[in-house]
């Protein structure tokens, strides 16, 4: 098992090297078909790893095997492997999506310059995001989460000729370190109190009450609790960067500028998986406090991403910020306790949504060929205004957007419907169990439901607002429409795979009732609780009963809303009862700021870069003026006052010794300069001459 | 042998009694005589040889004037370069030059030092005997490169040139050939080389095969090695299809270009030296040296009663395809073999049945490279150097592991 | 032929006439040769000690090792040696004095 | 008698020595490290040491020599048969040459060598053999290795620059 995860682990790692340092001898022979290979070695592999799994049966599943990295003093860091279903689960999702992409991309990057680059990123991608998801420690994993950030970084900047994508992985990669910042010192801590990073050592560490004491208290005083949370919550930052939550989302729009198949392995389905990861490793030690700030963030991030969405024109950026929401919901998820919910939404999400970016990849695919046709070189090929109707000319890639939509949608018979429930149903739980603290005082921990249900509104609305502006109605361009054909089977099989995997049967069996949460799924991965000793807050059996509770009425609701908001954009964008330019200037202020992504950018730009540039100017201002004007320069005037004087008293008597014995040897060099011929041979009789000396010292 | 003939001169009455070591460097010089004597007339009968084979190949008649069927030809024309006037040039290296062709002659009888003409007629029986002919045969390239340079001629050097080139790259898979020979054997040691090749072969050692288990049929590897030899010893001793360095159309003679008359002679006599002593290398390493195909005496006279018949057929041949009768074989032999059958003493293959053998298969392997040298043609230089190093070599160190993997495989070694 | 005086002296004439070579010769093959006459000298001492002195073959051993390396200083010497003939057009070694100075 | 070629094979030694010493001809210094070569082959067998003498014969003849008289060769426009070769302080050279073997020689000569009967003569090779394999077995690897790193230098040096 070890061996095998180790193999999935490295394959791709192979693949990159192959396809870095052997470019020159397999680019022109379909050199891709190694890595696509290696990539479906792996996937069988993974395939192998789930069987195993599935055939234990069993929420404990769990093998870990550990080795000693280095030592330093008397601290060491591990290394290890841990395979348990959370780990096995993901593999395969990461495995069977980067296949997918590895295939969809021979006919998405053919003919591109740097292909077999791009290929040899895929491998480095695969092989870090197996890494981070195979780790046991929290170490490790932040190592593999600085290769992720690091392939994300080349692969956003593919096309680095263009300024905004050279930017955009720039942008990517300082905001990622931003959050990584807060998962290092959230690393320190616990490795400062427990001395371990170890999974299971930190949970045990911190059940058997090791972090109550010592350090552990350093803030709270008498309760050890406040150190945790912060550790929890700087831990958390790190999903924040690489999630895209609310703070730091900002990179993962931009982050499109990348090759279409890129986004979709990366920014929707893996990558961004990564820090929901994160949170399902860590939700055990997370405080009640620590886990309202992840269930808010996650739910602000949610709804505030929604909103944006909706008035998108590029069809990639509509697909990110719904990625951003989606990933929203299941850090919400996380927050609130519904830990099954959270995980299930972001298998469920990859599949649908790597689905959904694939389509648009090949709606873009084609616009482009058609674009190349008409020798059009100035038309946005992403714009949604300038698609339409294109569900005759592209009726796969139609029939898988309409199947991914209705899952993200949250419509029965699909597995959106499923994950989407159990984290509305989670949040309704978290809500009506909130009796205590400051959640229950202003019934604060309602907002949460709402900013679900909200965003369950607004998502239906914009992605078939999407469908419709981009499959339905008269082509806004004939010209291009005409050039328009379906995408080769190479980018459509993928495609089928995904939508067919969007289906609800894959994730329900031995069930096939389509509303039934009890599949195997739900079987292998159980909430673990919490291992944090804080007494009767949060309660799981609590939980457990009231999220029973809140299953029907979510579910209800939540159909409700879906259909609420299919139907409202059926109305503004099929049937046209509604004049969406109207609606938009009637909102006024609101639509002006979803448009704009509520100004996020710029008030990054001009509330913290600005200020901050400033302030540094300021500084090195102070730097140049006073500090080294009179402190540096006027300590070293005076230095030089003093040695002017000490120099002459130099100058004359060491000096003059000084030389006078120079010039001693140089007359004696001078001298002996003859013997130094430059002949070796010279040298040799020299040398000869020395032992006979030697020779006849000894003798007499 | 030298001690046992230094020990026999003692035992006789009216030798004068000597110093055992005098009796011995006696015997030395004595043997050294013989080699060169059989060295010399070993020469003059394969030159005949020569012309005879390549006027069969070519189907004509080859000397015939003089002496009976020609016979004395070459006696004649060794009489004629022994009285030719001794040229040096006069722009030569004249110390260099005189030197040049002894030092290749030595070179060529010191070898035969170690060859084994049978169990007791071996001049030096050395442990490391076969090390020894391979190192002094390498000799020869010294000499050859001095006389190229003394006879101050561009055609000379460059011949020497070559000839240095082409045996020094030679003696790599020639060296490696050997070695998996002597791998096998477990010796240097010419005559126990010889001895390990006793008995009949029996392939994997239990499918018995009807052949003696000589080396070349030993093993696959073994065989293999034997064509490798056969070709690595022609380029070595510069005959053609390898005689580039003397080619008379390119470099007029190579380096005996300036020579003439005796020194002329004295590579001629090497040449054959050379040639000689290839094909006894080849007889002792790959072919069973002095034993005998069949085990007895018996066996011996029964071969000669075949060898007596194969004369017939020969004369009853020539009779019908040339018409013309040639009885001479057919005397010799069937004299012969009344003899041995008659006196078994007088015929010395009976009484030193090795010999016997051995020169059988000599002459062989002498009439094998004859016919090589009317049947190729001559290689390039560059096809030369291509086939040492590019062709022979690797597949003669694939040998040796091959020869290795043999008798592990077949338990001779273990680990 | 007895004594092992008549070979320390012989391995003795052959040094001094080698270092004497090494040291006089402009010829950089010249040298080589020189070298090699130092190298013959002192496999003499080794076979000469391991007759006389100790009894043993490890002498012989050595000389192989040393017979071997002089092998491989040869040819890599003499490629140097070619390479600065190509480079230069001659081969005497109190004029290789580029690096001077 | 036997001594009389022992004296024979010492004289042939020195004697060629001495010509690639001195001599002013280039080509005569290098064919008499011929006689060198053989004359002290010729002391290792007067010395038991018969798997040695072939050994130096089949390298120093067969190999380093020819080795040598190409080098030679190639590195001289040939136009005539003498390749004469200047030698400079050859007095002061000489001078203490002379002094170092007679340096050498006074120990040499002045000291008592033997110890107990000389070796006699006995097969070399195989134990020859047993030692490179027993005792000396990481010399012989690594020299194995050095000749294979000899070989692929020499052949990278000496090739014509592409």
């Amino acid at each position: 098992m070890i061996t095998v995860a180790l193999l999935i682990l490295l394959l791709p790692l192979l693949s990159f090297a192959i396809q870095i340092f052997f470019r020159k001898f397999i680019e022109s022979k379909n050199g891709e078909w190694i890595s696509i290979g290696i990539q479906l070695t792996t996937l069988g592999l993974a395939f192998y790893l789930f069987a195993v799994m599935i055939g234990h049966y069993d929420p404990h599943f769990r093998i870990e095997e550990n080795v000693t990295w280095f030592n330093l003093g008397n601290f060491s860091l591990e290394m290890g492997i841990l395979i348990d279903n959370i780990s096995v689960i993901m593999l395969l999702v990461v495995a069977l999506i980067s296949s997918l992409v590895h295939i969809y991309s021979t006919e998405y990057m053919k003919g591109d310059i740097r292909f077999s680059r791009y290929y040899g990123f895929l491998g480095i991608f695969t092989f870090s995001m197996n890494g981070i998801v195979l780790a046991n420690n929290f170490f490790m994993i932040y190592v593999f989460w600085e290769l992720v950030g690091l392939s994300s970084y080349l692969l956003i900047g593919h096309w680095w000729e263009k300024n905004s994508a050279a930017d955009a992985s720039k942008k990517a990669f300082i905001t990622n370190r931003v959050g990584d910042i807060g998962m290092f010192m959230g690393l320190m801590i616990i490795m400062t109190v427990l001395g371990t990073l170890n999974y299971q050592g930190v949970y045990t560490g911190i059940a058997s009450g090791e972090w109550e004491g010592g350090i552990g208290t350093l803030f709270g005083g008498a309760n050890p609790h406040t150190l945790l949370t912060w550790a929890g919550i700087l831990l958390f930052m790190g999903a924040v960067g690489k999630s895209a939550q609310f703070p730091l989302h900002i990179w993962l729009p931009d982050a499109m500028e990348g090759p279409t198949p890129v986004s979709a392995l990366i920014h929707a389905a893996t990558m961004v998986a990564a820090g929901v990861y994160l949170t399902v490793r860590i939700f055990p030690i997370l405080t009640p406090d620590a886990m309202a700030t992840v269930a808010f963030i996650g739910g602000v991030t949610a709804f505030y991403a929604a909103t944006i969405a909706i008035t998108q024109n590029d069809i990639k950026k509509v697909l990110a910020y719904s990625t951003v929401s989606q990933l929203g919901y299941m850090i919400m998820a996380l927050g609130t306790g519904a830990y099954v919910a959270g995980f299930f939404h972001l298998i469920t999400h990859a599949m649908f949504k790597a689905g959904l970016f694939l389509a648009s990849g090949s709606v873009i695919h084609a616009m482009h060929h058609a674009l190349h046709d008409i020798k059009d070189h100035d038309t946005d090929a992403q714009d949604m205004r300038n698609m339409g109707g294109l569900k005759s000319k592209m009726p796969y890639t139609y029939l898988i957007f309409i199947v991914a939509s209705l899952s993200i949608s949250g419509i029965p018979f699909f597995s959106g419907f499923l994950s989407k429930d159990a984290i509305l149903a989670g949040s309704w739980a978290y809500a009506s169990t909130a009796h205590e603290g400051w959640l229950a005082s202003m019934h604060m921990a309602w907002i949460l439901p709402f900013f679900g249900f909200g965003a369950a509104v607004i998502t239906a609305f914009y992605m078939f607002r999407l469908i419709f502006m981009t499959f339905f109605g008269e082509s806004k361009r004939p010209d291009i429409f005409e050039k328009m054909h379906e995408s080769p089977k190479a980018m459509t099989v993928p495609l089928m795979i995904l939508a067919a995997l969007s289906l609800f049967f894959f994730y329900t069996i031995p069930s096939i009732n389509p509303f039934s949460t009890h599949g195997w799924f739900s079987h292998v991965i159980e909430n673990p609780g919490t291992v944090v000793n804080f007494g009767s807050t949060f309660n799981l059996e609590h939980f457990e009963h009231a999220n029973h509770e809140a299953h029907m009425p979510a579910m209800i609701l939540s159909l409700i809303v879906a259909t609420l908001g299919i139907g409202f954009a059926t109305l503004v964008y099929l049937l046209k009862k509604v004049s969406a330019e109207s609606l938009a200037s009637k909102l006024g202020v609101l639509y002006k700021g979803s448009f704009n992504k509520w100004y996020m950018d710029e008030f990054y730009i001009n509330g913290i870069i600005r200020p901050f540039l400033k302030g540094c100017d300021a500084v090195a201002l102070f730097d140049m003026e006073y500090y080294d004007h009179y402190l540096i320069n006027g300590a070293g005037r005076n230095t030089k006052k003093v040695s002017s004087g000490v120099g002459v008293a130099d100058d004359l008597i060491v000096d003059g010794a000084v030389n006078f014995s120079g010039y001693i040897f140089q007359w004696l060099g001078w001298s002996l300069k003859f013997i130094q011929t430059g002949r070796i041979q010279n040298y040799l009789i020299f040398a000869l001459i020395g032992v006979v000396a030697v020779f006849l010292l000894n003798a007499f | 042998m030298i001690e046992s003939m230094a020990n026999w001169f003692l035992s006789l009455t009216w030798f004068p009694q000597m110093e055992l070591a005098s009796v011995k460097l006696l015997s030395v010089l004595l043997v050294g005589a013989g080699l060169f004597a059989f060295i010399a007339v070993n020469a003059i009968v394969l030159v005949y040889v020569e012309r005879k084979v390549s006027a069969f190949m070519q189907v004509r008649l080859g000397p015939m004037r003089v002496g009976p069927y020609g016979t004395l030809q070459t006696v004649a024309d060794a009489l004629k370069l022994l009285l030719k006037e001794d040229i040096i040039p006069t722009l030569a290296d004249s110390i260099l030059f005189r030197v040049g062709p002894f030092i290749i002659l030595i070179s060529a009888i010191v070898a035969f030092a170690a060859i084994p003409f049978s169990p007791t007629v071996t001049a030096a029986d050395m442990s490391i005997g076969l090390y020894y002919i391979v190192s002094i045969s390498s000799i020869v390239v010294v000499g050859i490169v001095m006389s190229g340079w003394a006879s101050n001629n561009k055609w000379s050097l460059y011949g020497a040139m070559r000839s240095a080139a082409q045996i020094v790259s030679y003696e790599i898979p020639v060296g490696l050939t050997l070695l998996a020979v002597v791998a096998m054997a477990g010796s240097l040691n010419m005559n126990e080389i010889i001895i390990a090749q006793g008995g009949s072969s029996n392939l994997f050692h239990w499918i018995p095969l009807p052949l003696p288990n000589w080396y070349m049929f030993n093993n696959p590897f073994l065989f293999i090695a034997f064509f490798m030899y056969i070709i690595g010893a022609t380029a070595e001793i510069n005959r053609t299809p390898f005689d580039l360095p003397e080619s008379e159309s390119e470099l007029v003679a190579g380096f005996m270009t300036e020579y003439s008359g005796i020194r002329w002679a004295l590579f001629f006599l090497s040449e054959y030296a050379n040639f000689t002593l290839v094909a006894f290398l080849t007889a002792v390493v790959f072919m069973g040296g002095w034993q005998s195909p069949f085990e007895t005496i018996f066996a011996a006279k029964t071969s000669l009663l075949v060898l007596l018949a194969l004369a017939l057929a020969w004369t009853g041949y020539v009779k019908t395809k040339a018409n013309r009768l040639s009885i001479y074989p057919l005397a010799i032999i069937g004299l012969s073999t009344i003899a041995a059958w008659l006196f078994p003493g007088f015929a010395i293959w009976i009484t030193e049945p090795g010999l016997f053998w051995i020169a059988m298969k000599v002459l062989s392997l002498i009439f094998l490279l004859m016919w090589f040298r009317w049947t190729f043609p001559r290689l390039r230089v560059d096809q030369l150097m291509y086939v040492s190093w590019k062709v022979l070599m690797p597949i003669a160190l694939f040998n040796l592991i091959g020869v290795a993997t043999w008798m592990w495989l077949t338990g001779e070694i273990q680990f | 032929m007895g004594y092992i005086e008549s070979y320390l002296a012989l391995s003795a004439i052959l040094f001094v006439l080698g270092l004497y070579t090494v040291s006089t010769r402009r010829n950089a093959v010249a040298i080589l040769m020189g070298v090699e006459l130092i190298l013959n000298a002192a496999n003499i001492n080794f076979i000469a000690f391991s007759k006389f002195v100790t009894h043993s073959l490890d002498g012989h051993v050595v000389t192989i090792f040393v017979v071997m390396l002089a092998a491989a200083e040869a040819a890599v010497a003499l490629a140097i040696v070619l390479n600065m003939y190509n480079n230069t057009g001659h081969i005497n070694v109190d004029e290789a004095n580029s690096l001077k100075q | 008698m036997a001594d009389l070629i022992f004296w024979l094979f010492w004289g042939l030694t020195v004697a060629s020595a001495s010509i690639v010493a001195f001599s002013k001809n280039l080509i005569y210094a290098v064919f008499s490290l011929l006689g060198t070569f053989i004359g002290v082959a010729a002391m290792y067998i007067f010395l038991n040491a018969d798997f040695v003498a072939v050994t130096q014969i089949v390298i120093y003849v067969g190999g380093i020599l020819v080795l040598l008289i190409f080098g030679i060769m190639l590195t001289n426009r040939i136009t005539q048969t003498v390749i004469s070769e200047s030698s400079f302080q050859k007095m002061f050279g000489l001078t203490v040459v002379f002094a170092v073997l007679i340096m050498v020689l006074i120990p040499v000569l002045g000291h008592t060598w033997t110890n107990g009967e000389p070796m006699a003569f006995q097969e070399t090779i195989h134990q020859i053999g047993t030692l490179l394999f027993t005792d000396y077995i990481l010399l012989f690897e690594v020299a194995s290795i050095l000749l294979l790193g000899a070989l692929i230098g020499a052949a990278t040096l000496a090739r014509k620059e592409r």
